[in-house]
């Protein structure tokens, strides 16, 4: 039941980039999320934020040219575009959590239907707990997005009535853009705006087992 | 392309909408948003609420704002000054609220807003008639006061230079309110003494980065500045 | 009983200047304690803040060459010295609330014996009210001076069991300087550190009507 | 003469007590003042509470004094990283205690603690197990939990140029944490690429004012720079 046709990781990057209109502030999260900035088109101005410090957040450096004090949340040297700046962790927190930044499309371990996050930590008991700034991003900015394959490897729905792992934020994914579908959270529910091209609601309702509105 | 560039005060204040909370940034003669106050007076916006420092002096500014009779209520610190005549005169007459806030909570409650914060334990005025019937607490041996943020829906601040995407910096002691200002507000309008190229600002020198900044308005002429005192 | 020996203004604030010490950082109040940068000798390096967004504040400059957009918190022209720095509001304040600031002098109303503050407000019903950062620089301060003449014009004590003015903060003033005595306060009450030339306890006893400690 | 600079690391460091609260600046490789760890762990101060993003990676750094055992404490947002086996080993055998901190809530608090502040209401962690067992409050139709500042008795960071009145500028995104622990530290100690003369920074891109800042020690090398990832 897990053979339906998906969404490449890069077709699905690219079609986050879609909905990211121009002149958003937009954090990229660590992980899958940073392919998205791949696919916003140079004439769409878009400004990219990490939280480390910086806004105007450009590519990668050329091989060689690192600049290991410009770098990204996920520690990768980045480059900073003209009309850039840098300012501290305070501000930098203040942008996010003030709701300056518009969209904020992150990696999930699970979400709910009415939008609460987990992807910051396990569960599990002996795991070292990490939170850097998930539960910042999460509740933080205008809208919240989530990146990700909607099973697991194992074929279990990442989308859930409830979490079952740490929360991150309560009720903060407004959309979630997978490999299956593009569905809208919400207080109400689940309802979803897109499939992927072969699947059917049908089958989304199968592989996840909530409850999914349409249209 | 991004560009916040906006070519005149009259078309940046077009988003002040009646009962609209406006900041307005300043601090003496240094920083007063002075052309944006004026095109504000033209555009005729009225119930405001005023968030600032001061409440205006002498007959333009603010001032001119509260004696067109715009302003409901003004939020600030130093309301009294020499020649504050018509908040003095508005006041009496009960035309207009005020809320006075001390100068550091002002401050601490405006960055809060842009901040993201609920509510802030500040140790200003605990003990004080600013203080009655608010919330305090005792943490760690000192007495604080539960104060929230202010937020406004507008701000009128001035820069010193700007580009199209909103970066601004200051000049001297005309920065005061300005960033956390910028930060507080939905849409905060800047008027520069001048637009620069994007990039022409040093990206460690840019004092309020442009995702906080909607609007900016070159204004040359200063025609007001060193006259006030 | 009022006519007893004083120490003139600019000897009060000399007297004040002597008790900064090397590489303080002084917010000098608005009124009277400003006379005190005047006799901060130029090699006794001591910093002046001024909450309106600078540090390193310098003298005033020539008439003429004043610069609108360099004012201090009293709304004067000012200069910044080399070494100085500008900053906005909150960080202003944070200076003063955070303790930074090594020594705050203040005018005042009235004091308490044991600290307490009344400068803002005279309480009169009619009195339109301006506070300013007064109450900020009152309980900001690492320690909170206040200078000042210990009489009004008619005679009443301004050194007081307990402040009938409205109260700008409460337990905040370490120390008073005034035109006849230095006057240490604290939760155990006032004890006279420093008598004015030709003023003798008893005297300041008779003037005052609050209970004096000594030595 | 107000004279900031101290010419080694290790003088500056004799500044740690045992037992003291130990603010470390830096983000991944930019903005650790990785000589100044030298120096304390040197000097041999123990018993340490260490606030810092990371509980250290690799064999250098914090990791290091995690490793000679001088941390009691650590308060940090992002504890576990592919290399950060001082930590993981000293937390498995219970050799550490952890006060994990969102991001966002650990620059708020240091920051908070600069400014005087007794608490702030935050809006991160709300619902989470990071916030078990705090007080926690709705304000406007949104749940905050009240936080409190976190201070230190002595603050570590790295910037760019400094000045003998301990004025700094940083670069690029080593700017991090290094602004707002200055502040909260009531002795902040900050290592520099380079000491400059007396008004050679501009007073309008000064990002650290002296009057948070207690010593300023040069240090040229910067020998595992570009080193970590």
């Amino acid at each position: 039941m897990n053979d339906l046709p998906r969404l490449t990781r890069q077709q699905l990057a690219a079609r986050v980039a879609q909905d990211i209109p121009e002149g958003a502030y937009v954090n990229l999260g660590i992980g899958l999320p940073t392919l998205i900035a791949n696919y916003l088109p140079p004439e769409k101005d878009v400004i990219l934020q990490s939280e480390n410090g910086l806004i105007g957040m450009g590519p990668a450096p050329a091989p060689g040219e690192e600049d290991w004090e410009l770098i990204n949340a996920g520690k990768q040297a980045v480059t900073l575009r003209t009309g850039g700046a840098f300012f501290h962790h305070a501000d930098s927190f203040a942008m996010m959590r003030g709701g300056h930044i518009d969209i904020c499309v992150l990696g999930a371990f699970q979400v709910s239907v009415t939008g609460d996050l987990a992807n910051w930590h396990t569960g599990e008991p002996d795991a070292i707990p990490a939170v850097g700034g998930a539960m910042d991003l999460a509740i933080g900015a205008k809208r919240t997005f989530v990146m990700m394959d909607l099973l697991t490897r194992s074929g279990e729905s990442k989308l859930v009535e409830h979490c079952t792992y740490p929360l991150t934020g309560i009720g903060c994914v407004s959309r979630l853009y997978s490999d299956l579908a593009v569905i809208d959270l919400s207080p109400a529910g689940a309802r979803v705006v897109e499939l992927a091209p072969g699947v059917t609601i049908d089958d989304l309702r199968r592989v996840t087992g909530v409850t999914l509105g349409e249209g | 392309m991004i560009d916040k560039k906006v070519t005149n005060c009259a078309t940046a204040v077009r988003a002040v909408n009646d009962g609209a909370a406006v900041m307005i940034g300043g601090f003496g003669t240094a920083g007063s948003p002075d052309e944006l106050i004026d095109a504000l007076i033209e555009h005729g916006a009225r119930d405001l609420t005023i968030i600032s420092n001061n409440a205006g002096n002498g007959d333009a500014g603010i001032a001119a704002l509260i004696r067109e009779g715009r302003v409901r209520k003004i939020v600030c610190s130093f309301p009294r000054q020499p020649d504050s005549h018509h908040f003095d005169a508005a006041w009496r007459a009960g035309a207009i609220e005020l809320e006075l806030v001390p100068q550091g909570n002002l401050a601490a409650r405006i960055q809060a807003a842009g901040a993201g914060l609920g509510a802030i334990f500040t140790p200003t005025g605990f003990g004080t008639l600013l203080a009655e019937g608010k919330e305090t607490r005792r943490i760690d041996g000192r007495d604080y006061v539960l104060e929230y943020p202010i937020h406004a829906d507008v701000a009128l601040i001035k820069a010193y230079r700007g580009d199209r995407w909103g970066n601004l910096v200051y000049r001297k002691t005309a920065r005061n309110f300005g960033p956390i200002m910028a930060m507080a507000a939905k849409h905060a309008i800047a008027q520069v003494s001048e637009v620069v190229e994007l990039g022409a600002l040093d990206p460690e020198c840019v004092v309020t980065p442009g995702i906080f900044v909607q609007a900016v308005v070159p204004v040359t002429s200063t025609q007001r500045q060193g006259l006030a005192a």
